[in-house]
């Protein structure tokens, strides 16, 4: 029981992941689309974040004391995973940027940001070509 | 008990209470401008009491005096965004709920 | 003053970074290119250089760490005769297409934003060889995102001449997005398990671990490592996104993507499955000696039947590119030194190739318009010299006995017959001759077929790109004449991988 | 059962509501909206995981960046998703099911939550941790630590041997005060430090004791590399949108011809927002300078002051926000806080170090050079994420352009 409860908290962020991941794959609507993976990139930051704990350990800054030393107050948590999480954050918020300015561009040169409707659209056009 | 810890578990349950209640307008109250309102209101005196609970159990001078920006801060800055979501609604043309005009409920109810 | 020899590492990734972020300052007309072009040549100077220390050294590899901190802790740069080939590669590559550029970029892209292009252009470059000369797992996420976010960019600027190119683009970057979070999910398991992100620390530590075999956790990091890593290598069936990005992209875009972009991914391929896990454990104890086969193997034969049925000569190669991934990927998944090399060899004159035949169709399309088979038809007496440098890299597409591409497929053929697998022999042999058929499309088209519409008035290209189109052809031609050099690198840089397993 | 598994267990369970709601809402406003909640209910996770940092990037980002980011999109396209055909998408759930089983197949194997024996707490970690990577090594050229010191045994966070490793740490400096008592000037490394303050206050760690936030030295220092190039997919991402949405400029078009909304008639908020910006804009410096000491760095900083400008063009017109700053600026803003950072690294290369060696920059005392360093390049971030931050704002609101191009 207490090993199940211990990686449960991995199961949480499998649930999110895949929540964002069906979202990605069913969703017809491109904007949808982006925010989905943007959910299925929080699951994958939620598992990083969630291997750093440690039981009773606290926030990875060292307290100075009144001369400036540092002092140890405990068992801290992993900061390696935070640092790492920091970076893929802001490079999910890159890919986000980018996404949605093609969306705006598809907008503008379809009318329309649904996928079926842009698979129409481009299927007269193929049969226009050949 | 010391006092302070009785004093911060009173403001921090009146603040949890004003919250709640503040939840419960949104969802029963009739249109957008009520709901706000009630939201609104109810969430700056919960804030407030909630930091001001805060204040008496905090370790030092540093901690505390972010508290009371965080809470000024507060205080200025939400019932701005509500006037400023309201004022939108009202330039879009968003009607109140009155009595003798029924029918924006419904519509409200299935756009909330 | 600065030492370049002892920085030559961080140098090679950090003269296109700077030079990218400065081409923004280059404002309009013929300067942006000028500043890209000196900047790609120097970097391609210092890969030169790299590979001569290297060889020179006689070291098996040379480390840099960044910061000065140690490498178990800092980050590292470790550049092997495998990399430091790759980097030769791509690095070559990059500044051959850049000089090439020029008028099809104007031709293109609207003019006022020339300078931002090329900062992006530049900055793709970068994460390319970024990602191949580091050795740490989680600097090759963040570079993969670079080389992934340019890339996506430059795609959907080939929006004005054809729409098409943003839904490809997009497509592109939800595919390749999810691929690289199941790379950070597989790094993730590992740094789980392993408490480093040091590729050399990850591997050794795993040997440590005593149940390797059976760990689930190394299990799946394994499998979404592999599943990550083809999709942005564009193994079959996980192509999807390739064949109209490449076509929608703009001429100098496509060149480079398909010389460079899909290799550096099998690169990536290498390092994980070889360095990190090792190939005791990537192809004796899991399956994936038959999963990586099959894939490779049903990709050679239908992206090929799929490229016949094409009728843009540009969506023509793009499929040809995922077939000649899965020569790419058979090679190395048999795990034997021919095997290897072949692909490695592949790597090389794959890149030298396609390369110059997407370039060649960016020409025809500055003078025609486009790449139809329409356009092409009767091109050979408007543009003999294109349309050569066409048929010769088809030739080595085809792999042609005395172009680049018989030599590896020659590796190839031989390292499944050591492996018993003859097979795959077969497979290779069908690709061939399915490649001979779309092959013969193009050559068709060109040399048989009567101009019309602006076919007919069209002119040779000029000057500026024939030359780096003549270049990688005669380099294709070259290399499948002389293998010492390639052959060599490739056999030395198999077995270093192979770590002295049979 | 810990209170943070207890706190973490509901708050998670809002954000799988909050999500499931997100992909199942159709008025993509509202989804816009919910991303934001759902961002600020992630950052609580993280704030509960102990994980600061984090938590504030992803309120800044998520809650900040991304909703803005969103409605900007939508104001060009359709504000609601047409209605799927089929309620459910078997073939994609069948693939999540597939992948998501896969998943909690590796599960299995993993350390339980909060194990303080699992190995990423007791390999390489401790020594980044404690901040004695140099010193575990015998790094040339970084902060020594003193003579006589020992170092601490291997720092496994569990609490005993926390306090083991504190008192060695005590032990440590105390050698050190005898060490300096009995050879004053002679303790430390390169000996002409002795003038500069606070040179012998932490003799075991890298910085000197300049840093106790160990996420900002893992984050500028010893991975500094990733951070670098962290900035440069910001900088690209600003390149990608100018290059995609800017619209052409047609003759004597210039940055003002476009119109923009501009609220300035709404009194209310043009006071607070002009009475919030100067204090938005400190707070921003504040959380930039403040990296190495509590949670914050560059990348949060800079998004706080972006928000202000873009406050600002939200009030009074993106017109009064290019009379501050042209578009032109902000380029090269953002391409000089890229250059700032790796201009760092490559001093330190023209000094004689590695690069991003930041002790080259201060021989006398490496561990203040590193110290230095870090500041540097934490405005370098600063400054490309607050500018990028301003452009994909700006290029989001820009109009289609009217010509197609030839």
């Amino acid at each position: 029981m207490t090993e199940l409860l211990g990686i449960y908290n991995y199961w949480i962020y499998i649930i999110l992941m895949m929540i964002g991941f069906y979202g990605v794959i069913a969703k017809k609507n491109l904007v949808k689309q982006a925010i989905a993976l943007g959910l299925f990139q929080t699951g994958i930051f939620l598992f990083y974040i969630s291997m750093a704990v440690v039981d009773d350990g606290t926030a990875p800054i060292w307290t100075t004391v009144g001369d400036g030393a540092m002092k140890a107050l405990g068992p801290y948590d992993n900061p390696l995973p935070h640092v790492l999480i920091l970076t893929a954050i802001v490079v999910s918020v890159s890919v986000l940027a980018v996404a949605l300015a093609i969306i705006i561009n598809i907008q503008w040169a379809y009318g329309t940001v649904e996928y079926d409707e842009i698979t129409e659209l481009e299927r007269e056009e193929g049969d226009a070509d050949a | 008990m010391l006092w302070t810890e009785i004093v911060t578990a009173v403001l921090l349950g009146l603040g949890i209470l004003f919250s709640l209640t503040g939840s419960l307008g949104l969802l029963r109250f009739p249109d957008f401008y009520s709901r706000l309102h009630a939201a609104g209101k109810t969430d700056s005196l919960a804030q407030a009491l909630i930091l001001g609970g805060l204040l008496f159990v905090s370790p030092d001078w540093g901690v505390s005096a972010r508290l009371v920006l965080i809470a000024v801060l507060l205080l200025f800055t939400a019932p701005t965004a509500t006037h400023a979501i309201t004022k939108a609604a009202r330039l879009d043309g968003l009607a109140p709920w009155t009595r003798l005009n029924p029918k924006e409920e419904s519509k409200e109810d299935a756009k909330p | 003053m600065l030492d370049i020899q002892a920085n030559l590492p961080v140098l090679i990734v950090l003269t296109p970074l700077l030079g990218g972020i400065i081409a923004t300052f280059t404002g309009r007309g013929v300067l942006p290119w000028l500043w890209s072009s000196i900047v790609t040549g120097a970097t391609f100077a210092l890969t030169i250089q790299m590979m001569m220390t290297l060889l020179g050294s006689g070291e098996p590899f040379i480390s840099y760490e960044l910061g000065n901190w140690p490498k178990w802790w800092g980050i590292e740069y470790r550049v092997d005769l495998l990399n430091a080939f790759i980097l030769l590669v791509v690095a070559g590559i990059g500044f051959i297409t850049t000089v090439y550029a020029r008028l099809s970029v104007q031709d293109e892209i609207p003019n006022d934003r020339h300078n931002v292009f090329y900062a992006v252009w530049i900055l793709a470059i970068t994460g390319l060889l970024g990602i191949t000369i580091t050795g740490d797992a989680f600097n090759v996420y963040v570079l993969l995102e670079i080389s992934s976010l340019t890339v996506y960019a430059l795609i959907a600027m080939g929006k004005d001449r054809d729409r098409r190119a943003l839904t490809a683009s997009l497509r592109y970057l939800i595919l390749g997005s999810v691929g690289a979070s199941f790379i950070l999910l597989g790094i993730g398991y590992l740094m789980m398990v392993t408490g480093t992100l040091n590729m050399e620390d990850m591997h050794s530590q795993l040997l440590r671990m005593p149940d390797l075999d059976t760990n689930r956790t190394v299990l799946v990091a394994f499998a979404f490592l592999v599943v990550g890593l083809s999709l942005k290598m564009a193994l079959y069936p996980l192509h999807m996104w390739l064949p109209k990005a490449y076509t929608y992209a703009p001429s100098a875009v496509s060149a480079l993507l398909a010389a460079t972009a899909t290799k550096v991914g099998v690169y990536m391929a290498f390092r994980f499955l070889f360095g990190i896990f090792g190939v005791g454990f990537s192809f004796y104890a899991m399956p994936s000696h038959f999963v990586l086969l099959g894939m490779a193997s049903l990709g050679i034969i239908f992206s090929s039947l799929t490229a016949i049925r094409q009728t843009n000569a540009k969506s023509l190669l793009a499929y040809s590119s995922v077939g000649q991934i899965g020569y790419i990927v058979a090679g190395f998944s048999l795990a034997n030194a021919n095997g290897v090399a072949g692909s490695i060899v592949h790597i090389f004159n794959h890149a030298v190739t396609k390369g110059g035949m997407f370039m060649a169709l960016g020409a025809i399309a500055y003078r025609v318009g486009g790449t139809d088979m329409k356009h092409l038809r009767g091109l050979g007496k408007r543009m003999p010299l294109t349309a050569g440098a066409l048929a010769l890299g088809g030739l080595g597409l085809i792999g042609f006995p005395l172009t680049a591409g018989f030599i590896s497929k020659w590796y190839l053929v031989s390292g499944a017959l050591d492996a018993g697998m003859w097979q795959l022999a077969v497979v290779v042999l069908i690709g061939s001759l399915f490649a001979l058929v779309y092959v013969w499309k193009i050559i068709e088209a060109l040399f048989f077929g009567e101009p019309t519409g602006r076919t007919a008035e069209a002119t040779e290209a000029p000057l500026s790109m024939l030359i780096p189109i003549w270049v990688l052809i005669g380099l294709s031609i070259y290399f499948g004449v002389d293998t010492s050099f390639t052959a060599d690198v490739a056999t030395r840089a198999a077995s270093s991988l192979l770590g002295g397993l049979p | 059962m810990s209170e943070v598994l207890l706190v973490d267990s509901v708050l998670l369970f809002l954000v799988t509501v909050c999500a499931v709601a997100i992909i199942e809402v159709r008025s993509l406003y509202a989804v816009a909206m919910l991303s934001s909640v759902y961002s600020l209910l992630m950052a609580l996770v993280w704030t509960n995981m102990h994980s600061m940092d984090v938590a504030f990037t992803e309120a800044a980002v998520g809650g900040g960046i991304s909703t803005i980011l969103l409605i900007g999109t939508l104001v060009h396209t359709r504000r609601d998703e047409r209605p799927a055909k089929r309620r459910l998408h078997i073939p994609a759930l069948v693939v999540t099911l597939l992948t998501g089983a896969a998943l909690i197949y590796g599960t299995f194997d993993m350390p339980r939550f909060g194990d303080p024996n699992a190995t990423i707490h007791h390999y390489r970690v401790p020594e980044m941790m404690s901040q004695t990577v140099a010193a575990a090594s015998g790094r040339e050229g970084k902060q020594q630590p003193p003579e006589g010191y020992d170092p601490p045994p291997r720092m496994t966070p569990t609490a005993a041997q926390w306090a083991g490793a504190v008192h060695a740490i005590d032990q440590a400096e105390d050698a050190l005060e005898k060490a300096q008592q009995n050879a004053p000037g002679e303790a430390h490394h390169g000996g002409e430090g002795e003038h500069h303050e606070g040179a012998h206050k932490h003799p075991v760690d890298d910085f000197n004791g300049h840093v106790p936030n160990s996420v900002t030295s893992l984050l500028a220092a010893y991975r500094g590399f990733d951070t670098m190039f962290e900035t440069t997919v910001i900088f690209t991402a600003g390149m990608a949108l100018i290059m995609l949405l800017r619209r052409r400029r047609e003759e004597g078009e210039d940055d003002f011809s476009q119109k923009g909304a501009a609220l300035s008639g709404q009194v209310i908020l043009r006071v607070m927002t002009k009475m919030f910006i100067p204090f938005i804009l400190v707070f921003g410096f504040y959380v930039i300078t403040h990296g190495e000491i509590g949670p914050g760095g560059g990348f949060q900083g800079g998004v706080i002051l972006a928000t202000a400008f873009i406050l600002y063009a939200l009030l009074y017109g993106r017109n009064a926000l290019y009379r501050i700053i042209r578009p032109r600026t902000l380029e090269i803003l953002a391409a000089c806080g890229v250059l700032l950072y790796a201009g760092v690294g490559v001093a330190c290369m023209l000094l004689g170090g590695n690069f991003l060696d930041y002790a080259a920059l201060n021989t006398a005392s490496p561990g203040d050079g590193e110290a230095m360093g870090m500041t540097l390049v934490e405005y370098g971030v600063g400054i490309t994420v607050c500018t990028v931050m301003i452009i994909i704002f700006n290029q989001l609101a820009e109009e289609p352009s009217k010509a197609k191009a030839s």
